[in-house]
């Protein structure tokens, strides 16, 4: 319950600065929901799949200074 | 010109156990470049910053003696990042070495005189590369009385057990090997090593001492010595401290307008008696 | 070495003639900040300006620096050894340097070469291939001291050609063979244009109000200095942050990390400072420079201090005022070795 | 603004001589100007020290932090509001603090003061009741200080401290009419993909001296996240990931608790305007929450709250 006001604000944060919205997820699933879950880690994965490599946040290291 | 902040390439020989805890391995490493190894020119009590690559470096106190051959001895205690990395390492694998680095022993200066080695913990490995340089036959008749001592927790966190054993039989030195507390098969020395210094008593007269270890040991060991005349002068300590390039230049090993990786890792007590004592 | 005379309608000519083969960078007005920027024409420089805010010490040592790179691959032949980076593959100007700046290379010098050991090839490479050419300062700014800590106004060491702002013209001296090679073909001052040049020196160092004096702290032992009472109340608002650090034209600490992304992995340095709590923390948790006290305290002795006594007398400070001007808490490095000479 | 610092010195040596505190905790006149600094005073002496004027801009709940005994801040609004965050969170007890209250004329921004003058050296800064008399190398201009204020200033909404032993001159207005959601989060406003770009060219002359975490109040973590090394969170290079990484991850652990005193853009040697972040946030806990950081002792931190009905919509 207290994730979920942190997760609210780190939400629209990232947003903010231009992450894509589907690379952040939050579900509630209890230990009892197996099926839920590999629904929900399947969506996810879908979802990023979608959205292709991350652009932001991402380092090279190989490239030249 | 070299660039003293690319490490040699090295693999490793072999990895050994030291101690019951587990907490000290012992590596052998071997150059790849037999060039590398005859530019890797180094004398007892210096050290060399220890590389692997994707975790970084750690400086190490060089444990062999340059009189065993061309390997290296490095005996690491695991800590941060890095020593757990290599830890976690096996023979065959491929880090890299930096050094030698730092000032060394004055033991070419202490010819003729009786040498008094007290060691603490895992802060023997540079001493082992001293005891080891001292009694090679080119050396050993350079030198007066040899004494050795040193002190662990527990006889299973003595190091280098199968060598001190090995110098203690040639009778070529004193060797006093102590514990902290009685323990099951262990008939050697108990007590701290402050006070089995304080029973050894080790003359002032034509002697320096070369200590090395925690600095709880050192506190109360210093006393001992000026308690039995030694002078400033004749003390002689072995510093650690956080280090980065090695070689006098970032900053964090620095106390006083001294660098601990450059002008030392020794110092005697006279220059640290001048010195803050951030170590 | 000559003095010569560029005329400011040549400076187009002469800035042309540096950029050839090299890549000039000089200060430049920047969101209304001065900072250096590579130029091409006299207009883009800065010809009136006190300094930049930043010092250009990253143009030999760059605030992060790749060393070394390495295939991260165990068990490759190649893999693990690590390659250093090549050398700067073009020569570089710094035109309109400030003489403090260019007298801080000097001092770095004494630091980041020392020996065969000691001997920073990232950093020698860089210096060894910049041409330092200087502007004179003829209107010191009220937090700089200069002349205080052995430097001046006017000062040329570390220069390879000072320019002196005559109004219509710069008097360009040239200071070593790399100036005199640059300069050689000007025309000849005159004797009015070195005198006026010595006027304008001499005006300079006379509008520098403030400044440190030296003589106790240089006579007083390390532990006298270091156990003073000064540094309890030095160091009471400072925030041990790095901005006095990072603006410093002399404070050269730093730290090296591995880096690895996928089978590619390289080596980096970045700057690192003694404010800094985790700068000296060892593995075992033991900090021998624990308090904000310890830390505070490092930075004035190490440049007033400890160089000073490892380096002949060098002091480790050239007078550029930017901690003054930047420090959040008004730290003021004049009263503060004012105090370790009282 | 002299007045008022004449009334904060009495203030301090009364307190300071009748033993009630152990030090107060002001601002002293800097070396350089617009520059005053924090200071403490032990002695009744020491008081004299303390001054008061627009370039109050440190926010001295910091130094509250960790130190022993009684103590006296001279408290604006936004320090207050910093000394309620730091007694709710246990960090020290009302009763240790001693809190001289001031209305804040609104601080000024000494580089929107110097962009007026590009290239110049300002020498002398004087302050008279709404203007400031700037002198410098060869000139000398009276400024409107409204036109100069710092922009978190401009729309604050609590001017006078909400806790004081003491106050200070007379209680002033609480805002200056500025509206802090005309200007907050100013990134909302661009499409997605510019918004990355805009957070690039803010952050793009970051140093990382972290001069605005070390000025934050709210900033007390034993080892902050940048300086853990096992595991390393956040590189140390100046590539762009690293320092956005800094940044957002600093503002978010300002969530619920910012107060918008703007003590982090004042600090920074870059100028950089790192409330662009914060006020995302602060917007953000007001709209989702109903908070306000440090109005009230006792009030409950947002993010240590929850409550049956807080938006979910997030969630699937």
């Amino acid at each position: 319950m207290f994730a979920r006001r942190r997760f609210a604000v780190l939400k629209n944060l990232l947003e903010y600065v231009g992450i894509e919205p589907g690379r952040l997820h939050f579900s509630w699933i209890s230990s009892a929901e197996a099926e839920k879950f590999q629904k929900t880690v399947a969506a996810v994965t879908e979802d990023v799949k979608a959205l292709g490599p991350a652009q932001h946040m991402i380092k090279d290291i190989r490239k030249v200074a | 010109m070299r660039n003293t902040y690319v490490p040699y390439p090295v693999s490793i020989k072999e990895v050994r156990v030291e101690t019951e805890d587990k907490q000290l391995k012992s590596f052998w490493l071997q150059f790849l470049n037999s060039e590398d190894a005859s530019a890797f020119n180094y004398t007892p009590g210096q050290f060399a910053e220890l590389s692997i690559s994707g975790y970084g470096e750690i400086p190490i106190g060089i444990a062999s003696s340059p009189t065993e051959g061309r390997d290296l001895l490095f005996t690491v205690n695991k800590v941060g990042s890095v020593s757990s990395r290599l830890h976690n390492m096996k023979a065959g694998d491929i880090m890299g070495v930096r050094g030698p680095l730092g000032n060394s022993y004055p033991l070419r200066a202490a010819k003729g005189k009786n040498i008094v080695i007290v060691a603490g913990g895992f802060a023997v490995t540079t001493l082992r590369s001293t005891m080891n340089w001292l009694l090679h036959p080119d050396h050993r008749g350079d030198y007066g009385e040899i004494t050795f001592i040193y002190g662990a927790r527990t006889p299973g966190m003595l190091l280098y057990t199968q060598e001190w054993t090995a110098w203690q039989n040639s009778g070529q030195a004193k060797v006093c090997v102590t514990v902290d507390r009685e323990a099951p098969g262990w008939s050697g020395l108990v007590g701290f090593v402050p006070t089995v210094t304080g029973d050894v008593a080790p003359k002032p007269d034509n002697a320096i001492a070369l200590i090395c270890g925690p600095p709880i040991m050192i506190k109360f060991t210093q006393p001992v010595f000026d308690k039995l005349g030694w002078q400033s002068d004749q003390i002689i300590m072995s510093l650690e401290n956080r280090m980065k390039c090695g070689i006098g230049i970032c900053g964090r090993c620095n106390v006083g307008p001294e660098y601990v990786c450059k002008d030392g890792p020794v110092f005697t007590k006279t220059q640290l008696d001048k010195l803050p004592r951030e170590y | 070495m000559s003095q010569k005379i560029l005329a400011k309608n040549k400076l187009d000519a002469f800035l042309q003639g540096l950029c050839r083969d090299q890549d000039l960078f000089a200060p430049v007005m920047k969101d209304g900040k001065v900072g250096w920027a590579p130029v091409a024409t006299a207009d883009q420089a800065l010809w009136d300006f006190s300094n930049t805010e930043m010092s250009p010490k990253d143009f030999f040592f760059p605030q992060t620096e790749c060393m070394m790179r390495f295939k991260n691959v165990q068990g490759d032949p190649q893999g693990m050894i690590m390659q250093a980076e090549p050398a700067l593959n073009r020569p570089r100007v710094l035109l309109n340097i400030r003489p403090c700046d260019a007298k801080a290379f000097q001092v770095l010098d004494l630091i980041f070469v020392q020996d065969e050991m000691t001997n920073d090839l990232y950093w020698r490479d860089k210096r060894e291939k910049t041409t330092l050419i200087g502007l004179a300062c003829n209107d010191p700014c009220p937090t700089c001291f200069c002349t205080t800590v052995g430097s001046n106004p006017h000062g040329t060491t570390g220069l390879d050609v000072l320019l002196v702002d005559l109004g219509d013209k710069f008097l360009a001296q040239a200071l070593t063979a790399k100036g005199e090679a640059l300069v050689g073909d000007l025309p000849a001052a005159a004797g009015g244009d070195e005198a006026k040049a010595a006027e304008l020196k001499k005006a300079a160092e006379g509008k520098i109000s403030g400044g440190v004096a030296m003589d106790k702290v240089n006579s007083r032992e390390v532990m006298e200095l270091y156990d003073a009472p000064l540094w309890d109340r030095v160091m009471e608002s400072c925030l041990n942050c790095g901005t006095c650090t990072f603006c410093c034209p002399t404070c050269h600490c730093f730290d090296i990390q591995d880096e690895t992304q996928g089978q590619d992995g390289r080596r980096v340095r970045n700057w690192d400072y003694c404010m800094s709590w985790l700068f000296t923390m060892h593995g075992t948790g033991h900090n021998p420079r624990g308090t904000k006290k310890d830390r505070v305290r490092q930075r004035f002795m190490h440049k007033f201090k400890y160089i000073p006594v490892k380096r002949g007398g060098e002091i480790g400070c050239v007078g550029c005022g930017r901690c003054v001007r930047l420090c959040p808490v008004n730290i003021d490095v004049r009263q503060v070795v004012n105090d370790m000479n009282a | 603004m002299e007045a008022i610092a004449q009334k904060i010195r009495e203030a301090a040596k009364r307190l300071l001589s009748e033993g009630k505190v152990d030090v107060v905790i002001g601002y002293a006149k800097g070396t350089v100007p617009m520059r005053e600094y924090p200071y403490f005073a032990y002695t009744p002496e020491e008081a004299e020290n303390l001054t008061w004027s627009s370039f109050c801009c440190n926010n001295l709940a910091l130094y509250t932090i960790r130190r022993p005994g009684r103590m006296a801040v001279v408290a604006q609004g936004c320090v207050s509001r910093n000394l309620v965050n730091l007694i709710n969170e246990n960090q020290f007890k009302r009763d240790d603090l001693y809190v001289i209250g001031v209305n804040s004329p609104g601080m000024v921004d000494r580089r929107k003061v110097q962009a007026l003058f590009p290239g110049k050296t300002i020498t002398e800064v004087i302050e008279e009741p709404e203007h400031l008399l700037v002198k410098g190398q060869g000139f000398e201009e009276r400024l409107e200080r409204k036109k100069v204020f710092r922009s978190n200033c401009l729309t604050c909404v609590q001017r006078n401290p909400v806790i004081s032993d003491e106050m200070i001159g007379e209680v002033g207005p609480e805002g200056h009419g500025g509206n802090i959601d005309k200007v907050a989060a100013p990134w909302e406003k661009l499409v997605p993909a510019e918004r990355w770009t805009e957070m690039q060219e803010t952050l793009k002359d970051c140093i990382r001296c972290y001069a605005c975490r070390d000025a934050c109040p709210l900033c007390y973590c034993h080892v902050c996240f940048v300086d853990e090394a096992q595991p390393q969170w956040c590189g140390k290079t100046q590539d762009e990931a690293d320092v956005a990484t800094f940044h957002i991850l600093r503002a978010f652990h300002c969530a619920g608790r910012c107060t918008d005193c703007g003590a982090c853009e004042s600090a920074c040697p870059q100028g950089i305007k790192m409330r662009r972040l914060t006020s995302k946030i602060e917007k953000d806990i007001r709209a989702l929450y109903g908070y306000r950081p440090g109005m009230e002792i006792g009030a409950q931190p947002p993010m240590s709250l929850f409550k049956p009905n807080d938006p979910q919509d997030f969630i699937k």
